[in-house]
């Protein structure tokens, strides 16, 4: 194979959305049409070897998915699978909008410590949360809150019946001081 | 003889010890404790902190030293009885068992990370399903309870410790468009026209000339200002297009509220969150 | 290309995380041993052809990875770079913890002979360690252990793959200069 190809087969096996080949081309230092001649090959190799998964043209780019015949596997899979419950980071990330709404992106991310973007999406693809307004300051980022699916999923009213937060929380060195006082010696 | 504390931070006294003992390869018996000691306390003034725990340990370890070579300088041996004898070298073994404990585990630590880079070299898919199998995900939230939710803001939110070592070339961004923007608006009507080098030239880090710039374009694109560039980075001329102002009672009747206004007006339940 | 090679390939491909071959078993009807045999060929297929993915074993499942030898493309692609890296104290925590787990902080502390409160905080927050038990003991201390991110971070399949601790023993030379060093009395 091709060094240009298994560049290729590589970035698309770690990417999260789509690749427009445009984007390839520029990681390759090649032009676009070649990249999109090499997909192509790909494309027809994988689907003459008959692989278990196919490379899609998808909204401007590429991206690896299952071979659509085998859907009764990836449904047991969802269905059986790991992914059954909500993650901690998910968790959090949902809680943090859920209080805080409207509450940008960036906001989340500056909270969680972490970048949140494929938490928000998948909560978002879930619809739990929406797109509810866009920052009216500079960057106009977009601004995002619960839905309504989400309160029914938690049996709750409206959003005031949220547990309300502490007003008061402890600064945390003082937990800790708390907590080296009270171990026991040894 | 004077002990230059070269390297650049023992993080605990076993450190300290394995590096005086192993790199320098000196004969403790040889070095005068009192050099390594001025020699450790000077790097402690250097320290913004002092971590009370790493001082008294070191302490502890400096004494059980002080005594081992006093036993050995002080005349009269002959009356040291035996069980004081085997206490000492009892103390001693512990210590280098401790040692090579602590060397033990600095060196695994060394292939843990090679270990971490060698695996960072081939990332993983992560990309997850296609959409249409989105909806077959059975009910994640089953179980979950606005409890769940109430204790999973306050571990998100609690304080975090700030990683001491590996962040602290990454500088806070100790400023906003939003802030970058009065700050123009504040000198250009006054000055009508300026540098954009000259604007920034008080500004230290790339991050806050970055956000000067990006004040600059949310300008442009208000038309509020006026872009010139004679040439690839050549000066860039910003020209003032509002009204000229006096410099005391400049008013920006354009100003957004502050974010954190905006949020609480754009919250009716903000008294939840004090 | 056999049905169940196939549907192996399109379950690895929709999963976020290592597949247990378990879980590939049920979902294919097989014995497990036979899942951990078509997944060997498909490694090896892959890397006779020199595709630009591997199947790797890690955390105890398969999935999908860039090529190792892509990694300059691959960086390029994920401008977000790696995660801040570890400090060396944190490294040096991370190994007592994966070597010595179940272990309390206590124990840690002692054996690095500083506080290790922050730190092993870090590594918690992070990810590659967690509370796995109470010591049964006087105090009750929590105990800690590694995640399965560890591993995945390592690219570990198990924690019996890690290197032999006594690989990192002092060699004799060290040993003898900590015991010179050292020397009482006489």
């Amino acid at each position: 194979m091709s060094e240009d190809a298994r560049a290729i087969e590589a970035v698309l096996m770690v990417a999260e959305e789509p690749v427009p080949p445009g984007l390839l081309a520029e990681l390759l230092e090649v032009p676009a049409s070649r990249v999109e001649q090499l997909c192509q090959e790909l494309a027809d190799e994988y689907e003459t070897a008959g692989r278990g998964f196919i490379l899609a043209r998808v909204a401007g780019g590429y991206r690896y998915q299952s071979a659509p015949d085998l859907a009764p596997y990836i449904e047991r899979f969802v269905l059986e699978g790991q992914s059954a419950r909500l993650s901690a980071a998910a968790l959090e990330t949902l809680a943090i909008v859920a209080y805080k709404q409207p509450v940008s992106r960036a906001q989340v991310s500056g909270i969680r410590g972490v970048n949140v973007e494929g938490v928000m999406r998948t909560l978002s693809q879930r619809g739990y949360i929406e797109e509810v307004a866009r920052d009216p300051g500079p960057g106009q980022a977009l601004l995002y809150g619960t839905t309504s699916l989400f309160l029914e999923k938690l049996g709750l009213d409206s959003l005031d019946d949220l547990p309300p937060l502490a007003e008061f929380m402890p600064d945390p060195a003082v937990v800790d001081a708390l907590e080296q006082g009270l171990r026991p010696a040894g | 003889m004077p002990y230059d504390v070269s390297t650049p931070v023992f993080e605990g006294p076993f450190d300290l010890l394995l590096h005086l003992i192993t790199k320098e390869q000196v004969d403790l018996y040889e070095v005068s404790l009192s050099a390594i000691i001025d020699g450790y306390i000077e790097h402690l003034e250097h320290l913004e902190q002092v971590d009370l725990d790493v001082a008294t340990e070191f302490l502890l370890i400096a004494a059980t030293l002080i005594e081992l070579k006093t036993r050995r300088l002080l005349p009269g041996r002959d009356g040291v009885d035996l069980d004081e004898e085997l206490g000492l070298w009892e103390e001693r073994d512990l210590l280098i068992a401790r040692l090579i404990e602590c060397k033990t585990f600095k060196d695994a630590g060394l292939a843990l990370e090679r270990l971490a880079a060698r695996a960072a070299r081939s990332l993983p898919r992560t990309a997850g399903m296609e959409e249409r199998f989105l909806a077959l995900v059975p009910d994640v939230l089953a179980g979950v309870t606005a409890l769940h939710l109430h204790d999973a803001y306050v571990r998100a939110s609690a304080p975090r410790q700030v990683p001491r070592v590996d962040l602290d070339h990454v500088a806070p961004i100790r400023l906003s468009v939003t802030d970058a923007v009065e700050a123009l608006v504040d000198v250009l009507p006054r000055s009508g026209t300026g540098v954009f080098r000259e604007l920034t030239s008080h500004l230290e880090q790339p991050l806050e000339i970055v956000v000067w710039f990006l004040a600059v374009l949310e300008l442009y694109k208000d038309g509020r200002v006026e872009l010139d560039q004679a040439e690839r980075f050549g000066a860039l001329h910003i020209t003032w297009l509002g009204e000229q102002h006096e410099p005391l009672d400049h008013q920006v009747p354009w100003e957004e509220p502050a974010l954190e206004d905006r949020r609480e007006r754009a919250e009716p339940a903000a008294q939840r969150f004090p």
